[in-house]
């Protein structure tokens, strides 16, 4: 199988959906000729043209709004907000809108329409280009919020996202674009959006995260192993609607539980899967379920001192897994 | 005997008939809610009461086999005349399972239909408006000569969604017609302490759009201009932007008490430009509603809305547990 | 003590810190001459004239936003939203402006601004006219958010807002505004925000809650009395950020928990509540952490039967205390 | 010799001298941004470019003792007239702890310092609009006589932001200075694919302004119509829209490659309006910049630039966990 990068099966993702489906179109900021600033829809331009790879006005508001009723008259739009801290004007158009169309008609209207952004820390990004957002959408029942952690799953739920007859927020980190490469099949294949994936399987302790992270968790958890320690890594990849009998079979299987987002700690989407294993596992728990989260500051600063402090990574998975497997 | 207007605008005196027989549904059944209203049958009325011939102007000039509407919620006239039932408006009303708008879920006003390319809306307003544009742009990718209609009230041209929507069309010379039903107030707000404009369609210039205002109390001047509207669209030159005057002759809605803010010499004067009694005057000085016919229309309005009320008021609740269904599609 | 409803405690704080400074404004649509469609400003038009009972255009981003300049530069603005549902235009200024004010310039500029909205079902409001929203809010650092319960929190906790140099989201429940009634003293008097209130005290079971519900579950509390069970009612009151000693205290207290939220399910408050518990408090508890909450649909359905479904009601609470005290 | 146009403004040789020594100044930090950030030293650089002009222009048309100003990543030409010194924004570029703006918590180009009334920026566009009208709200009720200018690209004039922000301005006639930076560019799209609009102050119709177009280049031009419209705004007239063409002449930021979308002529036939050379020339020909008031100049900036290059460059980070600090009042 081919090794691409995180940003690469984007691209294969959206090309090949193009390719197969004339009703799905690309539309944002700066993604036509440009090919986005993160080169997401780099050659689309040239393949499909510019009413099909659609430069908007700089209006997130109206990029949701305007994909919303192409979606509703019967397109697949996939909608592109250039940085997840932008999507913030959309809200409403995403809360409102999107969220209720279907429930709102009684099922007469829908709006299978997906909303990628690149979202997360660690790029120099500052304040409003490093945040992740999702827990504002994670409380919104009609959205569904995927954030992959691997080429695979990108290239797998992108597909799935845009033949989704729902509306999809697809959040990708943007520091994995092209530190995170693996292999991805040539064929056509989807994978099930609310369904969560076990990235390692192990017997000591449970991890359950997204993202970036998941690395992170991996790295740490081969650490570990050569100690003697058996992580069991589960990979939400749908972070709303989350898949509670995954989560249930996760934490139950090691009775230790650590959580890790790279999100802000209070209100986040990991404080959702412990509420969901307390209220389903609390026999089985033989720890407090722990949470590894960023700090409760509106987000990380642009100073590298300062990022470093507050973002995640291997060294603090590693330690929080420790302490957890210790306990 | 006045000047036929209609004749010039291609319009023959059966559909002028048939615009004067929508918009007289129109009132009749918002009357009735009122009524109901305050009887304790019906928990929430909002009117189209003194917009209905810029409502019925607009729709008349569109292609109803074809053309998509995107109204706000005073637009009974618009959803009428796209093919709304009034039985289907009083289940809506009485909040009833069978309430095609949105099987109870919403608030009467609240309208979608999909089979009358009717889309469905929501409270918070103006998001319908990027709505038309995106439905517009889908008919441009996908080479269909339809046009999409998007109304709103004055004050909420006012929402970020309208000009974001409005420039998105003008970039794109997408066809949407973008009508404002400027009726003087937004709840308790006259439209001088909502609006630094003088017109609202002033604003089309900043779209690369023509704006045109006109009276809204009048549906043949209504009709001509979105009539030319909905040309251009189809021929690819673009969206309109139209504001159509006329006046809010009921309180905002059945929560409202405009007597705090507005005086009521000001809406007795309105009164008399109330195109009910404007436009059946046109007809009848030109002997197109004959005492007859209006005796006539008026005995099966009444009838209809008898009807509808009575069906309504029997029909059942939704299930409480259908409050799960269709969140997502199943 | 004079006994006011919930109403005239937002109406006498208003009034009462306009008078004391000059810097305290509110603005809002229709809250002049009309007094607000809830009547909240009922007479302050009159009394402080139409310059600082400002109507504003219909555009919720703007009066956050004009506002959050007012703010700024120092003075005191209590901007209404008409209903909470109507927020989500202005989730940009709030959370990307508002919320990181004070921390983006490193403490040299601050954002003293409140938003007040009313939220909340159970008055045939249907899909956008009843809506719990906080959930959006509750995991952005830099706001803070209050939803009280009684006159009395309300009016010592609103006009703790109002003095907050920080800023705060204030949500009350719009059932609440005509049907709770309280006492109210008649000095000037604040309550700390952050801090949430023992409602009841209680040694077999403890309830979490906030909002209308405090008022359900006092209701079915007293039911249960009658049959000997005792239970503990915490009232969060500010549900952002959330008083973890208060919370695990009363957690610890009985070893038996519910939370109860009017909003969605997955993805609210009360996740955030279990979360703390479940860090804190696994080996005090006796029972799984429950959870009593709207189902995960979009929002409240217009007509009676599915309104009634989705709402909490004293029934309902009761049901699942007793659930939880025979556990 | 050139018709002297600065005295008839009521600017002496001094102050159109001045004019030109800052938006040198701010040319030649952005010129030293560039080549540290290709030298891997700073992160990240987005440039005031081409709008220096502009920039200087209204700032000195305002009062910089009272009025406000909330600028946009490009105006370092503003915050440096508003008081911002060469240091400090070397500080910022370098991402260090004492950097006024921020304490090195935003990106370079997120302005803001309190004791010089320049207003704290974030990253996405448009925000700042209503900022400026509630600030100048809060003058008006407070009985002072500041205007507050507020800046942002024709890109960022789409922003459902501007349209509310405009328009509540225009209605409670407040002082506010909106000026859009047109350089022709947001990142990639040119001006034609953003606004459907000929003109971007054509918008200010809508709003119940007055909109003006003018020279970006030519910081005269800006600074007699900023200087009219601070006057109204003084005089409780309201707010004015003020549009400053020029040309982005770099690429948006140090992350950007603009071969990939605009053709290098372009951007030489942009080079020969610019306003460091169009400006100096006119300055020159009058005598005013003589050279060797021209030589001293560069002089001087220079080493300011490399003292505050060296300065920052050793100057220390933030502590690490000063991250946790003043997200409420402490
Ligand atoms: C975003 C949003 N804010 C506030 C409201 C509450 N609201 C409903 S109608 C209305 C006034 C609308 O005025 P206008 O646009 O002139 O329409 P009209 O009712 O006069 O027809 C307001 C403020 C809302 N529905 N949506
Ligand atoms: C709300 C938002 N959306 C997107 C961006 C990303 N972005 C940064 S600058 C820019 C273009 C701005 O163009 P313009 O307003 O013309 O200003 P210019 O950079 O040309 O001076 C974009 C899209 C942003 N900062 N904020
Ligand atoms: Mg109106
Ligand atoms: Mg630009």
């Amino acid at each position: 199988m081919p090794v691409i990068s995180y940003i690469q099966a984007v691209t294969q993702a959206l090309r090949e959906e193009m390719q197969r489906d004339e009703k799905v179109f690309v539309l944002g900021e700066d993604v036509g000729k440009r090919g986005g600033v993160f080169r997401a829809t780099d050659g689309l331009y040239d393949e499909f043209g510019a009413d099909r790879v659609l430069d908007t006005p700089l209006a997130e508001s109206a990029i949701a709004g305007v994909g919303i009723g192409a979606a509703m008259y019967g397109m697949r739009p996939v909608a592109e907000m250039q940085f997840a801290d932008f999507i913030m004007p959309a809200v409403n158009q995403i809360i409102s809108e999107a969220a209720k169309i279907r429930y709102r008609s009684n099922n007469d209207w829908s709006c299978p329409i997906t909303i990628r952004a690149p979202y997360g820390g660690g790029v120099h990004g500052a304040l409003y280009h490093s945040q992740s957002v999702e827990a504002v959408f994670a409380n919104q029942p009609g959205l569904k919020i995927v954030m992959p952690s691997t080429p695979y799953d990108v290239k797998g739920l992108l597909k799935a996202a845009v033949r989704d007859p729902d509306p999809v927020l697809f959040f990708e980190h943007k520091r994995a674009y092209r530190l995170i490469k693996g292999e991805v099949p040539e064929e056509d294949y989807t994978l099930p959006i609310g369904k969560a994936d076990i990235k390692r399987e192990g017997s000591d302790i449970t991890v359950i995260t997204y993202g970036l992270a998941v690395h992170f968790a991996l790295q740490a958890a081969d650490k570990l192993a050569e100690e003697g320690i058996d992580v069991h890594i589960l990979d939400l990849r749908t972070v709303y609607p989350l898949d509670r009998e995954a989560i249930i079979e996760a934490a139950s299987k090691t009775g230790k539980v650590l959580l890790v987002s790279e999100d802000n700690k209070e209100g986040g989407i990991i404080s959702e899967v412990s509420a969901i294993i307390s209220e389903n596992c609390l026999f089985e728990l033989d720890a407090p379920v722990q949470r590894l989260a960023g700090p409760d500051v509106p987000a990380m600063p642009y100073s590298p001192t300062m990022e470093k402090y507050f973002m995640i990574n291997p060294d603090k998975v590693e330690k929080a897994m420790r302490e957890l497997a210790e306990f | 005997m006045a000047e036929n207007r209609h004749e010039k605008l291609g319009l023959t005196d059966d559909q002028v008939l048939e615009m004067y027989r929508i918009m007289l549904t129109a009132r009749k059944v918002d009357e009735r809610m009122w009524l109901l209203n305050r009887a304790g049958k019906i928990p929430f009325v909002i009117s189209c009461q003194g917009q209905e011939a810029a409502q019925v102007g607009a729709a008349f000039a569109l292609d109803r086999d074809k053309d998509y509407v995107l109204p706000y919620y005073r637009d009974m006239g618009v959803v009428i005349a796209f093919g709304m039932t009034v039985k289907e408006l009083m289940l809506s009303g009485f909040a009833k399972a069978e309430d095609p708008n949105s099987g109870s879920r919403q608030m009467p006003g609240h309208f979608g239909q999909k089979k009358n390319r009717i889309v469905t809306g929501s409270s918070p307003v103006t998001t319908q408006v990027p709505h038309a544009v995106g439905i517009a742009l889908a008919g441009k990718m996908e080479k269909k000569d339809f046009v999409s209609l998007v109304t709103f009230g004055e004050g909420s041209s006012n929402q970020g969604d309208f000009h974001e929507g409005a420039n998105f069309a003008g970039v794109h010379k997408l066809p949407v017609i973008f009508m404002v039903e400027n009726n003087k107030y937004a709840i308790s707000i006259p439209v001088e302490r909502q609006l630094a404009c003088e017109k609202v369609s002033d604003r089309a210039i900043g779209y690369g759009m023509p704006g045109y205002t006109v009276d809204g109390n009048d549906p043949l001047e209504v009709f001509e201009v979105v009539k030319q509207a909905a040309e251009r669209g189809r021929n690819g030159e673009g969206p309109t932007l139209i504001e159509a005057v006329s006046y809010r002759l009921t309180a905002h809605s059945s929560d409202d008490d405009d007597r705090t803010y507005r005086e009521k010499e000001e809406v007795d004067e309105a009164r008399k430009k109330d195109s009910i009694i404007t436009f059946g005057n046109y007809l009848r000085s030109l002997d197109i509603l004959t005492e007859d016919i209006e005796k006539q229309m008026n005995e099966e309005i009444t009838d209809l809305v008898n009807e509808a009320t009575d069906y309504a008021e029997n029909a059942p609740y939704a299930d409480p547990e259908s409050a799960l269904k269709y969140v997502y599609e199943e």
